[in-house]
C-alpha cells in the first residue's frame, strides 16, 4: 500500500524530534537570509529619490504593507495548523498554531503603529477608522483573544483543540468582518481620503516594496521556526518533570 | 426527540428565574445611563438613540451566553445530550433557539420601551426593534461559539466576550445602519437589511456547526 | 513636523516590535533549553532517547 | 416489561485502548469484548482510571489510540458505540428546578428508543427504583440516594442495550443497592450489555472483571 508508506513519511517528518534535527539544521540559513534581504530591502527603499512629499510618506509603506501582509498571512498559517490539529490530530499543529498567534499580533501592531504614523501627515489625526486600519484593528483584537484563550487552559491538548475551532471560525469570518467594515467606511466617510496601495503606487516603488515584503516573511517563518522549537521544548520539559513527581511518587508508595 | 430539549430549556428559562430578567435589566441599565454620560440634549439623544439601543441589547446578549452550556456541564446533562446524534450540530440549534426566546426575546421586546427614553421617533423604533429582531438571533448562534469553548475554561465569563464581540461586529453595523436608513432618507433600507438577514442565515449553519465541534473536543 | 519624522518613527517602532520579538523568541529558547539541561543533570532524560522509537504510545 | 424472547445478538469490542488525561497516559491498550447478557466491572483504587475508561467507551473522551465498536444483527451498521449506550456519570444530569416526571419525561423523549426493546413508562421506573408517587416534586427535593435512584430510572425510561455506570450506588444505603442489583440484572436477562465500574462488589453473577491500575506514564515520548 503505497499510500499509506507515504504517509507514514510524511508524519516521519512531523515528529517532534525530527522537527527539532531540522530546525536547528535551517534556522541558522533562514535567518542569514532574512538579515541579507532586509539589507537588500533596507537599501532600496532609502536608495531611491523621495524629494516629493508623497514620495517620502511612501517609505512607511514599505514597512506598513508587508506587516500588513503579514498579519493575514499569519492568520491564515494558524487556520491551515488548526486543521491539522482537528483533523489528524498532529502535535505539531498544535503547536504550530500556538507559536504563531503571538507572532501575528507584533506583525499586525507593527501595521496599526505605521499606519497610525502615516495618517497623522496625511489626515492630521493619529488615528482615523479607515477600513483598512480598522479591519487591521479587529485582527489584532482576534489574535489577543486566542492568546488570552490558550494562556487561560491549563491541558495544553485541549486549549490546541478549542482555539482550533476559534481559529477557523474567526477564518471564515475575516472576510464578512472586511466587507462589513467597508461597507460602514463608505456609508461614514468620503471614500475619496483612503488611497493606500492602490493604483497610485509608481513601479520605482515596488521594488523596494517587493523585496521587505518577502524579507518581512522569511523574518516571520523564522520567527515562527523558532518559537515552535522553543513549545516544543517547553512540552518537552512539562512532560519530564511530571514524569519526575510521578516516579517519585511511586518510589515513596512501594516504600510504605 | 430533540424538540424535548427546546421545551426543556424554556421551561429552565422561566423557572430557574433570573436570566431573561437579569439581561433586560441590564439592557435598560447600560441606556439609561447613556444620558447621564452624553448629556440630556434630546436632539443628540434621538439622533444616537438606534445606535445606543443596538450595543445595550449587544452586550446583554453577550451577558447570559457563557452559561449556555454551562450549567448542562455542571449537572452532568451536557454528557448526554453529547452522546446522542442527533447530529449535534442540530442539539446545539435547538439549544441556541431556546437561549434567544428566553434571552434574546425579552430584549427585543424591551427595546421600543428605551427607544421611546432616547426620544426617537416611531420609524426609528420600529426599525431597531424589526433589526433586533432579525440580528439578535445571530448574536446566540455566534455566541455559542464561545460559550461552547466557555466550558473547557475554568473561568469562562469575560473572555467569552471577548472572543465573540470581534466576530459580532457584523451584525452591529448591518443592524444600526438599516435602523438609520429607516429614518435618514437618502439610504435605502432594505440592502442593509437584506444583507443582516444573510448574517444571520449564515451564522445559523456556521454557530451550532462551530460550537459542536468545539463541544466535542472539549471533553474530558 | 516633518515627513522625514514619522518615516523614522515608523520604521523605529517596526525595528522595535521586531526586536523585542527576536529577543523574546530568543530568550525563551534559551531559556527552555538551560531547563533541559537541569533535568538532564539531575538524571530524568526521556526514556526514548536512548531507544528512539522503542516506546511510542 | 420488556420483550425476553428473541433478543439480537450484540457485542461491545474495545480494541487497544489507550487514553489521557493532560500529559498523562491513564490507561494503555485495554481490550475487552462484551457480547449479549454479559458484564463486566471496573475495580481499583480511586484515580485508577476507571471512569476515564467508562468516559472513553461512551464516546466522551477521544482515545489516545484504540476503537470502541457497536455491532448488532438490527441496529443498521455504523451506528456509533455511543449511540447504544446509557450513561450514568457521578452527577445526575437531572435539573433541580425541574421536577422529577419533567426531568424522566425530557430524557425518555431525548433519548428515545433504540432499536430492539423499549422502555417503560416513568411511573413504572419509578416504582422500580422503589420511589413511586413522588414523581412529582422537584428534584432539587430529593435527598442524595433518591436523587441517584432517580438518576437510575432515567435507564429504564428509554431502551439501550449497554449500561455504562460509574459508581452507580455511590450516596446509597444497602437496600438500594440490592434493588439497583437487581434491576442490572434483569437487564442482563433481557440481553443487554454492562459495564460498571464500582469500588463495593454489585453482587453480580458471572461478571468479568477487570482491575484497573491507573497511571500507565507520562506521555513524554510524544515530545
Amino acid at each position: 500500500m503505497p499510500q499509506i508508506a507515504v504517509l507514514t513519511k510524511l508524519t516521519d517528518l512531523a515528529n517532534p524530534t525530527r522537527f527539532l534535527g531540522l530546525a536547528s539544521r535551517i534556522l541558522p540559513w533562514m535567518a542569514g537570509i532574512t538579515a541579507v534581504l532586509f539589507a537588500i530591502g533596507l537599501y532600496l527603499s532609502f536608495a531611491g529619490e523621495g524629494d516629493y512629499q508623497q514620495g517620502m510618506t511612501v517609505r512607511i509603506m514599505y514597512v506598513h504593507v508587508p506587516a500588513a501582509w503579514l498579519s493575514m498571512m499569519c492568520y491564515s498559517v494558524m487556520a491551515a495548523s488548526a486543521i491539522g490539529t482537528l483533523v489528524w490530530r498532529h502535535p505539531l499543529a498544535d503547536v504550530s498554531h500556538k507559536a504563531a498567534a503571538p507572532l501575528g499580533a507584533a506583525f499586525t501592531l507593527i501595521a496599526l503603529a505605521t499606519g497610525s504614523l502615516w495618517g497623522k501627515p496625511m489626515w492630521g489625526t493619529w488615528w482615523v477608522w479607515d477600513a483598512r486600519l480598522t479591519s487591521v484593528f479587529v485582527l489584532f483584537l482576534m489574535y489577543l483573544g486566542l492568546i488570552a484563550l490558550n494562556r487561560a487552559m491549563d491541558d495544553p491538548g485541549k486549549a490546541a483543540r478549542v482555539s482550533s475551532v476559534l481559529i477557523l471560525v474567526g477564518f471564515v469570518n475575516i472576510p464578512i468582518i472586511k466587507f462589513s467594515v467597508d461597507w460602514w467606511n463608505t456609508l461614514h466617510q468620503p471614500a475619496s481620503v483612503i488611497r493606500m496601495g492602490g493604483s497610485t503606487i509608481d513601479s520605482t516603488f515596488l521594488w523596494p516594496l517587493l523585496i521587505m515584503a518577502i524579507a518581512f516573511t522569511m523574518l516571520f517563518f523564522t520567527l515562527h521556526v523558532a518559537a515552535m522549537r522553543n513549545e516544543i521544548w517547553r512540552r518537552r520539559v512539562s512532560a519530564q518533570r511530571r514524569m519526575a513527581a510521578r516516579m517519585a511518587g511511586q518510589t515513596l508508595e512501594k516504600g510504605v | 426527540m430533540v424538540i424535548a430539549l427546546l421545551f426543556r430549556d424554556l421551561k429552565l428559562s422561566v423557572r430557574a428565574g433570573g436570566g431573561a430578567l437579569i439581561g433586560v435589566l441590564f439592557f435598560t441599565t447600560v441606556v439609561a445611563v447613556i444620558p447621564f454620560g452624553v448629556g440630556p440634549d434630546l436632539n443628540l439623544l434621538s439622533r444616537i438613540g438606534p445606535a445606543i439601543v443596538w450595543i445595550g441589547a449587544l452586550l446583554s446578549a453577550l451577558l447570559g451566553l457563557d452559561r449556555m452550556f454551562q450549567t448542562d456541564r455542571e449537572d452532568g446533562s451536557l454528557d448526554l445530550l453529547l452522546m446522542q446524534e442527533h447530529p449535534l450540530a442540530l442539539t446545539v440549534l435547538v439549544k441556541c433557539l431556546a437561549h434567544w426566546l428566553g434571552n434574546g426575546l425579552p430584549l427585543v421586546i424591551a427595546s421600543p420601551l428605551l427607544g421611546l427614553f432616547m426620544n426617537m421617533d416611531e420609524v426609528a423604533i420600529g426599525a431597531t426593534m424589526l433589526t433586533l429582531l432579525v440580528g439578535t438571533p445571530a448574536l446566540t448562534f455566534i455566541g455559542a461559539v464561545g460559550a461552547a469553548v466557555a466550558v473547557a475554561l475554568p473561568r469562562g465569563g469575560l473572555l467569552v466576550s471577548i472572543l465573540v464581540l470581534p466576530l459580532a461586529i457584523p451584525v452591529l453595523i448591518f443592524g444600526v445602519s438599516a435602523s438609520y436608513a429607516a429614518v435618514q432618507d437618502p439610504a435605502p433600507f432594505m440592502p442593509p437589511f437584506l444583507i443582516l438577514v444573510a448574517i444571520t442565515m449564515f451564522f445559523a449553519v456556521l454557530g451550532p456547526l462551530g460550537a459542536a465541534l468545539a463541544l466535542r473536543n472539549a471533553g474530558d | 513636523m516633518t515627513h522625514g519624522f514619522y518615516i523614522a518613527m515608523s520604521y523605529g517602532i517596526a525595528a522595535l516590535i521586531s526586536l523585542c520579538l527576536i529577543v523574546w523568541v530568543w530568550l525563551d529558547g534559551h531559556a527552555r533549553k538551560r531547563e533541559l539541561a537541569e533535568l538532564e543533570a539531575s538524571g530524568i532524560r526521556r526514556r526514548s532517547a536512548p531507544k528512539s522509537e522503542g516506546e511510542k504510545a | 416489561m420488556m420483550k425476553h424472547n428473541e433478543s439480537p445478538q450484540m457485542r461491545l469490542t474495545v480494541e487497544a485502548l489507550s487514553a489521557r488525561r493532560g500529559e498523562d497516559l491513564i490507561f494503555k491498550d485495554i481490550s475487552f469484548s462484551l457480547g449479549t447478557g454479559e458484564s463486566l466491572i471496573l475495580t481499583g483504587r480511586n484515580g485508577s482510571g476507571k471512569s476515564t475508561l467508562l468516559r472513553a467507551v461512551a464516546g466522551l473522551l477521544r482515545p489516545e489510540s484504540g476503537r470502541v465498536t457497536w455491532e448488532s444483527d438490527e441496529a443498521e451498521t455504523g451506528t456509533r458505540a455511543s449511540e447504544a449506550c446509557h450513561y450514568l456519570g457521578h452527577r445526575n444530569a437531572m435539573k433541580a428546578e425541574l421536577s422529577v416526571r419533567e426531568n424522566l419525561e425530557f430524557w425518555q423523549d431525548f433519548f428515545g428508543d433504540f432499536s430492539g426493546g423499549r422502555g417503560m413508562t416513568i411511573a413504572d421506573a419509578a416504582e422500580a427504583v422503589g420511589l413511586g408517587g413522588i414523581a412529582h416534586l422537584p428534584f432539587g427535593y430529593l435527598s442524595a440516594g433518591q436523587q441517584r435512584r432517580m438518576a437510575f430510572a432515567k435507564l429504564l425510561v428509554a431502551w439501550r442495550p449497554v449500561w455504562i455506570l460509574d459508581e452507580p450506588t455511590a450516596a446509597l444505603d444497602v437496600s438500594a443497592e440490592s434493588v439497583f442489583t437487581a434491576l442490572i440484572t434483569d437487564h442482563l436477562a433481557q440481553g443487554g450489555i454492562v459495564l460498571a465500574a464500582t469500588h463495593q462488589p454489585l453482587g453480580l453473577e458471572n461478571a468479568q472483571e477487570l482491575k484497573m491500575t491507573g497511571f500507565a506514564g507520562v506521555m513524554e515520548s510524544m515530545w
